[in-house]
């Protein structure tokens, strides 16, 4: 990995610290999120890694990492940040530009109809704001 | 008192028990609860990215609806409560934002409504002694594991609704009315409803159930919860996930309807299905 | 034989409930040489010191016993209601039958009876054979030495100045100012160095007090706490410095340049000068290494410059003798050679620098005048990598312990680079960050979030050039990526070191060096300044790494001590100290040997014998020096070595009181 | 040997640790057998062996020798002394018929009042197992 001065302030990473509204060089890479995190064992990248790879201004490893769909926005992590992190913010932003790319891992019209048919209609909602919105 | 109900979309479908059992034990309570005239969808997500202010406008509405007419609002949904709390800070704290959502929704809000779960005005303005005082029956000793979830809770410093870390409030509730609450673990965790979904969605899974199995390990008979979809996503996982453990799962409404008279049948209590354990233990059979 | 009294005390039912009181004072009466044994119920109160008080003045007793509680609770007591009825204090002994008897023995009575017989009884034989001692009083040079003048040196000599004391600052280099003098600004609070430093420098040099030998060096120490004689050694410096007035014609007249060593190598300077304008005393010197004329070589430059004839070429060094009763010693720190560490390439690449030198680069009165540039071609470098623990925490190679500093000001200079060069990109290698110190996190943390740094954990492998820039590939543990940066200039944060003469001033000073050679303190919690020389004290980063803050902090602490000991006219020592008969000495010197405080010295008796002199070695103990431990006696071969209060006879005795009580009572 | 013979114990107490320790065994009232009987001593380096010997020859049952732990004496080494001297006594004194049970040296610091009381009940026990020390009263 090749670090220089540009590739740390990317137009990118300037990008997702608008969309999320956090200074990614805030975090200092503790793992308390990754610890409490409850599909952390899922993620395969855990969440402050995900961080790690934009401090480090390495976007597309972030956006690569399954963590990022398997967030669920549950603020765990964010509530129990040492530092004021929000780290929930950041997977949205990052789900956000990738969706605002075409690049959402499912379509939502190629869910299977039966899912639609016993799920509440918050769970269809949300669904759709995550895989759409 | 007289507040605006925002009862939210998945109580006028799929979580009809919910509705009703929170209606009647509001009324029970002498808590008056006028449906908002024309409400719609919250969006069910507090949308996290800066820029999507548009997730915010059907909120936004809600929000400055009420107060145009002259109500605080009450919901029981954790999405809504979620999403109307949070909506509500950002007007009176971002101005942007504010000024953005006038222009788009044409109405002149700035934020002054407030927002309540029923559970909040439970406690603090009818007071759950005085609840326990109006229980007409006995819930037996019932041991239930309440379950928060995320949305009640956090974020902490918005939310407000109990200590993120060790929340009470549905215990004091239960134990007013006669039930045993039951203390685990995992009550605030995220049982990952919102995960992935598709292939991946099996590996949800395990979050739910490790819920699942924290509550019955603690020796609870059933779980109640306050979000319609923690409700369906611990019962279908528990269903999925071959031997996982099983409760019933109930949203607090319908064991406080029911604490307060309201007959099982309404209450959406069903004693020959997966309440059954439940309702031997608080007599239901019984009485039929 | 001695008369002794004994009294036994009840301290309520704290004795009395387990021990029967009356009969050990019964049987303490028929030990001979007993005149007196009562016992009461609280010894140590007003009527219990005052039976003790009367029955020593009614029957003359030359020694008491008093059975109660544990010495430690009131042996002081004791002594003084002894010493208020004539007798001497060091003739009371306790018998300790509370804690280490009626406490410990509760459900025995006729056993915890008995044995409060025998340690009574061993106590009764321990005083028949006490002398009455008087504290050594010793007379104080009321003049304290401080060694080492930079900012830990130049705050104990203002301190123990201001407490009224005279001190002598003696200093090795030609100006005081120390470490701190080649500073930039400084953490946590930035401020700039020589803006605090100078103040403080100039006030030592004009303070009554206060009197600076620079350029030179203690050679020796004789004597002890309170009365030390120092031999200094003052270098020539080939300027007669009461004469100079501090104009520097010389300095600038001066053909010979050389590399500067406060200038870490990035600058340079004359052969004659000083190493920064603000030095104190304002003085030049000739460096007669770099001197062309002390070379043999034709010039004259400086000398004739000199509108008042002060060069002398023929200056020579001069040895003083001072007397003084206290010395600090606070003679700084150094820094590894980088060299050690030849993957990082230091002394290879010029563009590889140490921290001192990035110091220097910030300096305004430094060789960029402030600005941050690439040695090699005076660019303005826009990627800067900075390595920490460039050789502390590595046992291996480097040092073991962890520096201490270079985590701050490794931030601090990354901030510094940050407000210089703003587009630019500081890089931080480091182990972990310490930041442990009012307001350090805080200043850490507003160097990655405010001014840009990035903190990559892990080291650096290797460093070497690729065409202009220099390529450092180190690792991010984090990301547990391996990372490439093309530099424009690295950074390595050196370990703090002892000074290379650490051992030597060690020896001269006779304290203690830890296994690197930094001075050893008497405790490292509780007795952090002192040494065990008493008089000699330590301070600063002579102890180990050190930032300003603490330094200050302890040469504080190091004056204190020092007042302490000056505003006394004479010292009392203990008295219980060794004893050697000299008649006995064979002058072996076992003694000095097992002594840890260097407390005994060898001397010569002379004696006439006809007409010849005969003289004889035998060994004296510094009254001032002896701590009282013993360890001297039991290495005398020859029984010539005594520990006053604690004689051989008298533990023998003790030894003998107690097996004999023990058998008449089985 | 009935268990209610005491044997007299002999221990030589550093003044700034074990004598404390002794001290605080007594002030958090833990019991131990009366067999013991404390000389305070500056230093263990104080101690001579041949004042251990005196004992022996004087009819004490055991002797126990007791500083600061190393790294800890208040003299810096004087432990460490004690160490050297009784780790070369120690051979001479089972030269002389004593059983080993009888010396130890140990150090126990002035926190430490449990394990005083432990050492003494323990060299207690020991010392009744092996009986009065009479080899050496009748050697010497
Ligand atoms: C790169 C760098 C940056 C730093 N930045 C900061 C900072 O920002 N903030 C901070 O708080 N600290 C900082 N420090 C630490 C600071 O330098 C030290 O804390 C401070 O200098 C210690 O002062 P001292 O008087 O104990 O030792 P020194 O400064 O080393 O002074 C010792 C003095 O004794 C003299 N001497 C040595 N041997 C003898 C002898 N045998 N006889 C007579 N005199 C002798 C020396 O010439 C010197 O004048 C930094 C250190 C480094 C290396
Ligand atoms: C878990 C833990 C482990 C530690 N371990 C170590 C260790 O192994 N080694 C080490 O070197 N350090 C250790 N420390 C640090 C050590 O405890 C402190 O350095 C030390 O206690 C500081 O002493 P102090 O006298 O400054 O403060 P304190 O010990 O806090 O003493 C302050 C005193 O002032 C009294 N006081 C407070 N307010 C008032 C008032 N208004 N009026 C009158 N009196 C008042 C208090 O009652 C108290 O007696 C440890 C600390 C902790 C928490
Ligand atoms: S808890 Fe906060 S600071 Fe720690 S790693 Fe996660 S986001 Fe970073
Ligand atoms: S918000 Fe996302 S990353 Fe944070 S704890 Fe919840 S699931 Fe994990
Ligand atoms: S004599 Fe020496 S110091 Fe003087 S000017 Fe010449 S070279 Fe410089
Ligand atoms: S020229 Fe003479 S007076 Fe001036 S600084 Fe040099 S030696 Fe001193
Ligand atoms: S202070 Fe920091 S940089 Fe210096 S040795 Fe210690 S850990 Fe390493
Ligand atoms: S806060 Fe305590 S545990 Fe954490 S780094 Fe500092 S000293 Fe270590
Ligand atoms: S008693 Fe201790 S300090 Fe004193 S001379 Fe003897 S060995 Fe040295
Ligand atoms: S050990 Fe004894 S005999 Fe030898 S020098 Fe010392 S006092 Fe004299």
């Amino acid at each position: 990995m090749k670090l220089t001065r540009h590739g740390l302030h990317s137009e990118m990473i300037e990008k997702i610290e608008r969309i999320s509204g956090e200074e990614i060089s805030k975090c200092y890479q503790c793992g308390k999120c990754s610890a409490g995190c409850p599909v952390a064992q899922e993620m395969g990248t855990l969440p402050h890694r995900v961080v790690r790879h934009l401090q480090l201004g390495q976007d597309e490893r972030a956006f690569e990492a399954e963590a990022v769909w398997f967030c669920t926005s549950c603020h765990t992590c964010e509530s129990r940040c040492p530092k004021g992190f929000d780290l929930s913010r950041v997977m949205e932003a990052l789900r956000a530009v990738l969706l605002r790319r075409g690049e959402a891992p499912v379509r939502p019209e190629d869910l299977p109809a039966e899912l639609f048919a016993a799920a509440p209609q918050q769970a269809i909602v949300s669904c759709y704001r995550k895989y759409v919105s | 008192m007289k507040y605006g109900y925002y009862p939210g979309c998945t109580l006028h479908q799929q979580a009809e028990e919910f509705d009703v059992t929170t209606r009647e034990s509001a009324r029970a309570l002498g808590i008056e609860l006028e449906e908002l005239d024309s409400w719609q969808c919250c969006g069910a997500v507090f949308p996290l990215a800066t820029d999507a202010v548009i997730n915010l406008a059907a909120p936004f509405r809600a929000l400055a609806a009420a107060y145009e007419a002259g109500v605080e609002l009450v919901t029981v949904c954790a999405g809504c409560l979620n999403v109307l709390r949070r909506t509500n800070n950002l007007v009176q704290n971002d101005d942007e934002t504010r000024d953005k959502l006038v222009d788009f929704v044409e109405e002149d809000y700035a934020g002054e409504g407030r927002v309540h779960h029923l559970l909040e005005l439970l406690r603090d303005e009818v007071g759950f002694e005085s609840v326990s005082e109006r229980t007409k029956r006995d819930l037996n000793g019932l041991r239930i594991a309440p379950y928060y979830g995320c949305l009640l809770l956090r974020p902490p410093d918005e939310m407000e609704f109990d200590d993120a870390e060790d929340p009470q409030i549905l215990e004091n509730m239960l134990a007013g009315i006669g039930a045993h609450p039951v203390s685990y673990p995992l009550r605030m965790d995220c049982c990952g409803a919102y995960l992935p979904i598709g292939e991946l969605e099996e590996r949800r899974n395990r979050a739910a159930v490790a819920v699942m199995r924290s509550a019955s390990a603690a020796g609870a008979e059933a779980i109640v919860t306050s979000c319609p979809l923690c409700a369906h996503n611990l019962e279908q996982c528990a269903q999925d996930v071959p031997g996982a453990e099983m409760l019933p799962v109930l949203y607090f409404s319908q064991v406080l309807a029911y604490a307060l008279g309201l007959d099982a049948d309404s209450c959406g209590l069903e004693p020959d299905g997966l309440h059954a354990g439940v309702c031997e233990k608080i007599g239901i059979g019984e009485v039929k | 034989m001695r008369k002794i009294g004994v009294f036994v005390c009840h301290c309520g039912l704290n004795i009395a409930g387990t021990v029967d009181v009356k009969r050990v004072a019964e049987r303490c009466a028929e030990i001979p040489g007993v005149v007196h044994s009562e016992d009461y119920s609280y010894m140590c109160s007003d009527p219990g010191q005052n039976l003790i008080a009367e029955a020593i003045e009614e029957k003359d007793l030359e020694g008491i016993v008093v059975a109660a509680c544990s010495p430690t609770m009131h042996e002081p007591t004791f002594r003084a209601a002894a010493e208020a009825a004539g007798l001497n204090p060091y003739q009371v002994q306790m018998a300790n039958i509370r804690e280490q008897c009626s406490w410990v023995h509760p459900d025995d009575e006729e056993e915890a009876t008995r044995k409060a017989e025998g340690i009574v009884g061993a106590a009764v034989e321990k005083v028949r054979r006490d002398e009455p001692l008087v504290p050594h009083e010793i007379p104080i040079t009321k003049k304290a030495m401080v060694v080492g003048g930079g900012i830990t040196g130049m705050q104990a000599a203002l301190d123990i100045a201001d407490a009224g004391y005279p001190v002598i600052l003696v200093e090795r280099e030609a100006t005081i100012g120390g470490r701190m003098a080649q500073l930039s600004e400084t953490f946590p609070t930035l401020d700039c160095a020589s803006c605090i430093l100078t103040p403080k420098m100039a006030e030592v040099g004009r303070h009554p007090l206060i009197e600076l030998m620079a350029y030179s060096e203690v050679e020796e120490v004789s004597g002890s706490v309170g009365n030390f004689r120092v031999r200094v050694r003052q270098k020539p410096t080939y300027v007669d410095w009461d004469a100079c007035m501090g104009c520097m014609q010389c300095q600038q007249q001066c053909p010979s340049e050389v590399e500067s060593e406060f200038e870490r190598g990035l600058g340079t300077k004359k052969a004659i000068g000083v190493d920064f304008p603000q030095a104190i005393p304002n003085r030049p010197k000739i460096d007669p290494e770099h001197c062309a004329h002390l070379r043999g070589d034709f010039c004259w430059l400086c000398s004739r410059s000199c509108p008042v004839d002060a060069i002398d070429y023929e200056q020579e060094e001069r040895i003083v003798e001072e007397e003084v009763g206290a010395i600090v010693l606070s003679t700084g720190y150094d820094m590894l050679p980088q060299e050690v560490l030849g993957e990082y390439g230091y002394g290879k690449y010029p563009d590889v620098i140490d921290s001192m030198a990035f110091e220097r680069m910030k300096s305004s009165s430094g060789p960029t005048g402030g600005e941050i540039r690439r040695p090699s071609d005076g660019e303005i470098p826009k990627e800067v990598v900075f390595i920490q623990c460039a050789g502390s925490r590595d046992p291996d190679k480097g040092q073991s312990y962890c520096s201490k500093i270079c985590c701050m000001y490794t931030a601090k200079h990354a901030t510094l680079y940050h407000h210089s060069v703003p587009d630019g990109q500081a890089y931080i290698f480091y182990t972990d960050v310490r930041a442990g110190g009012k307001g350090y996190e805080e200043f850490v943390q507003r160097t990655v979030e405010e001014d840009n740094a990035l903190y990559l954990r892990g080291r650096v492998s290797r460093v070497y050039p690729e065409g202009d820039k220099i390529l450092v590939k180190g690792v991010d543990t984090l990301s547990d990526e391996n990372v490439e940066i093309h530099a424009d200039l690295v950074v390595l944060a050196t370990a703090v070191t002892p000074r290379t003469d650490a051992r030597e001033m060690a020896r001269i000073f006779n304290v203690g060096t830890d296994e690197h050679g930094f001075l050893n303190e008497a405790h490292i919690k509780l007795r952090p300044v002192e040494t065990t020389t008493p008089g000699v004290y330590v301070a600063g980063a002579v102890r180990g790494p050190r930032d300003i803050s603490d330094a200050a902090a302890e040469a504080s602490g190091a004056a204190s001590k020092v007042a302490m000991l000056l505003s006394r006219e004479e010292m009392e020592t203990d008295p219980l100290i060794a004893e050697v008969d000299e008649g006995d000495c064979s002058g072996c010197l076992w003694c000095v040997a097992a002594c840890p405080f260097d407390a005994i010295e060898e001397k010569y008796l002379t004696r006439r014998v006809g007409d010849r002199e005969v003289s004889r070695r035998v060994v004296e103990v510094n009254v001032g020096v002896c701590q009282g431990c013993g360890a001297c006696t039991v290495a005398c071969r020859d029984g010539a070595m005594n520990l006053k209060g604690y004689k051989d006879e008298q533990i023998l005795a003790e030894v003998e009181s107690i097996c004999l009580i023990a058998g008449s009572q089985q | 040997m009935s268990d209610s013979w005491q044997p007299t114990i002999v221990a030589f107490a550093c003044q700034w640790c074990t004598y404390a320790g002794a001290d605080l065994a007594g002030t958090s009232r833990i019991p131990y057998p009366p067999s013991v009987r404390v000389i305070k001593v500056p230093c263990s380096a104080r101690v001579d062996p041949s004042f251990v010997i005196r004992a022996f020859q004087r009819g004490a049952d055991g002797v126990l020798v007791s500083g600061c732990h190393p790294g800890d004496c208040h003299y810096m080494e004087g432990n460490y002394l004690t160490r050297r001297r009784f780790s070369l006594a120690k051979p001479f004194m089972s030269y002389l018929g004593l059983e080993p049970g009888r010396v130890r040296v140990e150090w126990i610091s002035a926190a430490e009042g449990q394990r005083f009381a432990e050492i003494v009940r323990e060299m207690t026990g020991d010392i009744r197992a092996l009986g009065p020390n009479r080899k050496m009263r009748e050697r010497l």
